[in-house]
């Protein structure tokens, strides 16, 4: 019983992972907070749905157009609802993103209705049996491309140029300008690579529960940002093993009987570790000069 | 300091008055009813969500009552009058819920409202609606407290024309005792809605009196996707089926899940059940899965009013059925018209004494009763399956329970 | 008083307009925390919940007169915030602004779990009490209170520590109690804006009081303009009547509200009535010395 | 004349670095008292040794013979001892007056009950005209009393400081520390923030104060202390310190031989 709900709790993880990675890296450029990074993941779920139900693609398909679609959602997001705020204080760039949200989640449900809408199965699902535990083709699909797509990023931010700007504008955004790193373009860049992983992490979830809705990317998102914080806010392995920790534990803590207390397990989590280790388990602390 | 105080009352006083003013513009008639809106016309308000969580209940629930106005106004109207319908959205938000239902009766100065489909944002109209004297019915609400007050006091303005679960589940328990033979059966609530803690409370009473054991409690939250633990729990119990007190989303994937884990037992659940989404999201898991609620199209079983009902909603939807809330939605529009008739007036406090007196009133849903609790008697309860149909899978009728 | 209200104007405006007074109250309270003190609060609502029930439960299970309920609920709201803010004040910034997320998240899911509560189903039969003139009166107080408050030495320290804590601390100012009497302060009013709405409403369920609430509250505050009372004011007003307005486009309403959050945000990121302080109105005169003699002196 | 401050063997330790070791001075009151050194000698970690916003790994802070070593710092000032800060560290969007007035708050008492009861409370009136008075004076010392409502954000750098050293002065403390008040001066300010130091010592305070420019140092200071990578290397009048061979080695270091 046990290790099948490991199983469960990495499968959601890996979730959780793909969408706290685009928190982490925003917030590692240009300290925002991107409440709307939610409905982009759901919007990432509608766009597989439609490409496998209205033009009947397969999984790879629909999984990268779903990427490509919301890789230019997140620009246009940036473009029109944060850089005009970049400015100003960081609660107006927040409020801003709230607004987006709000727009973006009532735009899809005027557009695909308000009930859910089924993820018809791309996969023919088959259950495989390693030792006691069950594991299903779905659940090795959703392991296998989230562990694919990190290692990608984590390849992009190391060795690729516009990946060292990522990291140079996220340590120091004015020096990394003035170094002729172009910072519209990386920040543009960032948001679209955190796009694209939460469409990603959209079709994956539309293909393990069935099920797409105009409204689930709300909690989705607010979860997996705690993740973000868990980790590190603004440290990428952070991100990854913030996702993958609270994954576990949501699981393990419904198992244990407290499903009625499912939300309140990810806040109680982050709000432990960030007494006592306020910038996450990954995160580096930063001293504050006198 | 005297003289700062005085001027700072003096600003708050004109924000608001401000407000009041700019308020006063903005309110505006909305009517996007059927026909002009002139004064003779009789106004029906419709009190639910388009958009939000809850407006899958609305959108359907409005359908029903155009559809009932407008066959009203092909046939002259009401005692002479037009029907009209005047829409307007909370968004699924209680607090807006209350300034909506006032809007409906001081604004549009609406005869009745039909709403709120849901428990919650009836009990707050309901207050609202009685206190002006005017007509609500609900054309969804099955929680307790509608019809009367939390001190025991009858409202003389709210009636429902849902079937209620107390009324329901009993005889569907003896159904599934008797003619099934289930003796061991899990129970399975969603905590954060309301109403399914309210419906587990029933079913629980209603096996108990029919010696039924509960081999198992389990609890989820709507909005869950993933129950492997809450199944693998159950798995040893072995119980003879599942009563499930949750939402279709959550139903269909539950037995997904309890497929996935290999049991080979049915789920029973209430009109929460009931919308495609169950197979969409279950697929064939939910092959079996039973439903009992106070409406089912079933064109092969159905004749009469409900057979006309259902041909012309098809026609009108190219093909799609209507469920329970279209269905109580032309009921509740259908109730008021009758009484209106009776009292041979539209003035609220005339024509709700007629609404008391109805007796096996024939809906396009079943025969209502109003009890002197003024709850609905409903009968009778179909009880339905899923089963792989010709176009896909469908709700099918199993059983058409009679309630006593 | 009432009387009067009721004869010029319909139940329909003074439902809108006692809701209003009711918001204005718990944006007042919230931007004495975050736009005197520059704390970041995101689980404001969850103070509301706590004044909603606390006063619900006390006139509907207890039997209390109202007034009384209603102060309970608001010290209820604060004994929450000084609970909460021992752990949560220690943080600053973002961090601070997630923990009181978290916090406000556990409270409503606490809220769901607990029977007097009425938990999902909710807690109903609750007696109405709240009006719109008690609430003018409450919203008057409330604005005399937030601008007593801004010019003292209270409110002073307040906005030193959002300015420069570690200078606040070394002009002798105790960061970590002001911070708090600031948070349990704030928290106090959303208590009593709390009481009001349930005994308006009625009825009141966990799921009304989520983060979504606490972030209307957030909206109010940041974008009437931090800091400044007349723009916490105007901002609570523009945003509660904007979806009154916008019923007549039906289902767009909520995607225009979303989009109109964000052209706010960008037209004026400094809020609606950004700096503008009602101490520097009242007093324009000595100001505007003060502008002509810096002018003069070329300073 | 007893010592106001004394310092007794400190010593601080961040990670594996000696930010500062083992350093001994104490401080007549009355006096004005340098501590100089090259950059990352420690003079600024002393400095929040001093006011508590660190606490030394060892060694003992004594004011007035009172132990007040790893005190919280709002209660260091409270004692008497304030400071002005390197990085400016100002109320940015109060204005001049009120930045001022937050010196005085630890000197009264008035909290939110009587803020809102000032109207008919005649003592916080009274309280609040105080503070004003007291404002008003120590703005007057530097020169910025027509500037009072102007936003501190908007005043020139001289003035800013200026403006820091009355905020600790309206605290009325007997020691204030002064954290190289007069980087990115021009000479004339210099002259006047001179003047102005002088007129406080008048006014019998002590003065601890860190500075680069060795002219300014060197003509206002009584007695002068040295360290070089966090150890004191010299004690001694501006002129023995002028001529001590170690100073000139750490500032101009050793000719090779």
């Amino acid at each position: 019983m046990f290790e099948q709900q490991i199983i469960n709790g990495l499968t959601l993880g890996s979730v959780y992972a793909l969408i706290a990675l685009g928190y982490t890296m925003v917030y590692g450029i240009i300290q925002l907070i991107n409440f709307a990074h939610g409905e982009i993941y759901m919007i990432g779920a509608f766009a597989g749905v439609t490409m496998v139900t209205m033009l009947g693609q397969g999984f790879f398909v629909s999984i990268t157009v779903a990427m490509l679609v919301c890789m230019v959602l997140g620009v246009v997001l940036e473009r029109v609802a944060y850089r005009p705020l970049r400015k100003s204080t960081r609660l107006a760039a927040l409020i801003s993103a709230i607004g987006a949200s709000i727009f973006l989640q009532n735009a899809m449900m005027l557009w695909k209705g308000p009930q859910p809408v089924g993820f018809p199965q791309v996969i023919n699902d088959a259950i495989y049996h390693i030792g006691p535990i069950e594991v299903s083709k779905v659940q090795l699909i959703i392991l296998a491309t989230s562990a694919i797509l990190m290692a990608v990023l984590n390849y992009i931010i190391k060795y690729v140029k516009i990946g060292k700007a990522m990291r140079a504008a996220s340590q120091d955004y004015d020096t990394a300008s003035l170094m002729g790193i172009n910072i519209n373009r990386v920040i543009s860049f960032t948001f679209a690579i955190g796009s694209a992983l939460a469409a990603a992490a959209g079709v994956l979830v539309g293909m393990y529960f069935n099920s797409v809705a105009p409204l689930m990317g709300v909690m989705a998102g607010l979860k997996a940002f705690c993740a973000a914080v868990l980790g590190g806010i603004g440290s990428i392995p952070g991100a990854m093993l913030g996702g993958i920790f609270l994954g576990v534990a949501e699981t393990m803590g419904i198992a244990a009987g407290f499903s009625t207390y499912k939300d309140a397990i990810a806040f109680t989590l982050l709000i432990i570790v960030l007494l006592f280790k306020p910038t996450g388990l990954l995160g580096k602390p930063i001293q504050r000069k006198v | 300091m005297k003289k700062k105080s005085i001027l700072l009352a003096i600003v708050t006083i004109l924000a608001l008055t401000l407000v009041t003013v700019g308020c006063g513009g903005g309110g505006g008639e909305d009517t996007t009813s059927t026909d002009s809106n002139d004064e003779a016309a009789i106004k029906i308000g419709f009190l639910g969500a388009t958009t939000g969580g809850h407006a899958y209940y609305g959108i359907n629930t409005l359908a029903g009552m155009k559809m009932a106005a407008d066959e009203l106004n092909e046939a002259g109207g009401v005692i002479g009058k037009q029907i009209e319908i005047v829409e307007a959205d909370h968004g699924s938000k209680l607090s807006e819920g209350a300034t909506v239902a006032q809007k409906l009766i001081q604004r549009d100065k609406v005869n009745a409202i039909v709403g709120d489909p849901t428990t919650g944002i009836t009990k707050i109209a309901a207050p609202i609606a009685e206190d002006n004297q005017v007509v609500q019915i609900s054309a969804g609400a099955v929680g307790d407290y509608v019809v009367n007050t939390e001190d025991g006091k009858l409202r003389e303005f709210v009636y429902r024309n849902t079937l209620l679960n107390a009324v329901a589940v009993p005889p569907v328990v003896k159904y599934l005792k008797d003619e099934l033979g289930w003796n061991k059966v899990a129970v399975v609530t969603s905590m954060n809605n309301d109403y399914s803690v309210g419906l587990t409370k029933l079913f629980k009473e209603a096996l108990n009196d029919a010696g039924v054991e509960i081999v198992a409690d389990e609890s989820i939250q709507d909005g869950d996707q993933n129950f492997s633990a809450q199944v693998t729990s159950i798995k040893p119990n072995n119980p003879d089926g599942i009563v499930f007190t949750g939402y279709y989303t959550e139903g269909g994937l539950f037995m997904k899940e309890v497929r996935k884990q290999g049991l080979d037992i049915d789920m029973v659940g209430g009109d929460g059940l009931l919308a495609e989404t169950l197979w969409e999201m279950g697929g064939e898991a939910v092959n079996g899965s039973m439903v009992y609620c106070g409406f089912a199209a079933d064109p092969t079983m159905a004749e009469g009013k409900t057979k006309a009902f259902i041909e012309n909603y098809s026609t009108a939807n190219d093909g799609a059925l209507p469920d329970m809330f279209v269905a109580q939605g032309y009921d509740a529009v259908m109730m008021l018209a009758d009484a209106m008739k009776a009292a041979e007036s539209d003035d609220p406090v005339v024509f709700k004494e007629e609404i008391k007196k109805f007796e096996d009133w024939q809906g396009v849903s079943g025969t209502i009763t109003i009890r002197d609790d003024h709850e609905p008697l409903k009968s009778p309860v179909y009880l339905l399956e899923v089963a792989e149909g010709d176009n896909g899978q469908q709700f099918k009728v199993k059983a058409v329970i009679p309630v006593k | 008083m009432n009387q009067i209200f009721e004869s010029i104007l319909d139940p329909y405006y003074m439902q809108v307009l006692t809701l209003l007074g009711i918001y204005i109250i718990a944006a007042l309270g919230l931007n004495l925390i975050t736009g005197a003190t520059g704390m970041f609060s995101f689980g404001h609502a969850a103070y509301f919940a706590v004044g909603a029930y606390g006063a619900a439960i006390l006139t509907v299970n207890f039997g209390f007169p109202f007034y009384i309920a209603l102060v309970a609920g608001g010290l209820m709201a604060s004994l929450a915030a000084i609970i909460i803010g021992f752990p949560a004040l220690r943080l600053t910034g973002d961090y601070l602004g997630i923990v009181t997320l978290g916090f406000g998240e556990i409270i409503r899911v606490v809220f769901l779990n607990m029977k007097i509560t009425g938990g999902a189903i909710g807690l109903s039969g609750i007696a109405k009490e709240t009006n719109l003139s008690i609430v003018i009166v409450l919203v008057m107080v409330t604005v005399y209170i937030m601008y007593a408050l801004d010019n003292s030495r209270f409110g002073r320290a307040l906005v030193a520590i959002r300015e420069d804590d570690i200078a606040a601390e070394s002009m002798g100012i105790n960061v970590m109690t002001y911070k708090m009497k600031a948070f349990a302060l704030g928290c106090f009013f959303a208590g009593i804006a709390g009481g009001l709405y349930s005994h308006l409403i009625l009825y009141i369920n966990p799921s009304d009081f989520g983060f979504a609430k606490s972030f209307e509250f957030l909206c109010f505050v940041v974008l009437g303009g931090l800091g400044s009372i007349p723009g916490v004011i105007l901002g609570t007003t523009v945003l509660t009547l904007a979806p009154e307005f916008l019923r007549a486009v039906a289902d767009y309403r909520m995607m225009i509200y979303g989009a109109l959050m964000v052209f706010m945000m960008i037209i004026r990121p400094k809020g609606l009535l950004g700096d503008v302080n009602l101490h520097r109105i009242f007093f324009k005169k000595k100001y505007q010395k003060q502008a002509n003699r810096s002018t003069a002196a070329g300073g | 004349m007893s010592a106001l401050l004394e310092l007794q063997d400190i010593t601080i330790r961040f990670g594996g670095l000696t930010a500062v070791d083992e350093v001994n001075i104490s401080i007549d009151s009355g006096t004005i008292r340098a501590l100089i050194g090259p950059n990352g000698a420690g003079k600024s970690t002393i400095f929040n040794i001093v006011t508590g916003i660190y606490s030394p790994t060892s060694g003992k802070v004594l004011f007035n013979g009172e132990d007040i070593t790893g005190t919280e710092p709002y209660m260091i000032t409270q004692k008497g001892i304030a400071r002005t800060f390197q990085n400016i560290r100002l109320f940015g969007k109060m204005t001049v007056l009120e930045n001022v007035k937050i010196g005085q708050h630890c000197r009264t008492k008035s909290d939110f009950l009587s803020a809102v009861t000032g109207i008919i409370n005649p003592v916080v009136k009274k309280e609040e005209k105080e503070i004003e008075e007291n404002s008003l004076q120590a703005l007057e010392i530097v020169e910025l009393a027509d500037k009072r409502y102007e936003y501190a954000q908007n005043l020139s750098y001289g003035e800013q400081r200026r403006l820091e050293i009355a905020r600790g002065l309206a605290t009325n403390p007997s020691l204030l520390l002064l954290d190289e008040p007069a980087a990115g001066m021009n000479p004339l300010e210099k002259q006047t923030l001179m003047k102005m130091i002088r007129k406080i010592q008048d006014m019998n305070l002590t003065i601890f104060l860190v500075e680069h420019d060795m002219k300014f140092v060197m003509n206002l200071s009584d007695r002068i202390a040295v360290l070089d990578y966090g150890r004191k290397i010299a004690t001694g009048s501006p002129e023995e310190i002028q001529k001590d061979p170690d100073v000139i080695a750490a500032y101009l270091g050793k000719d090779v031989d």
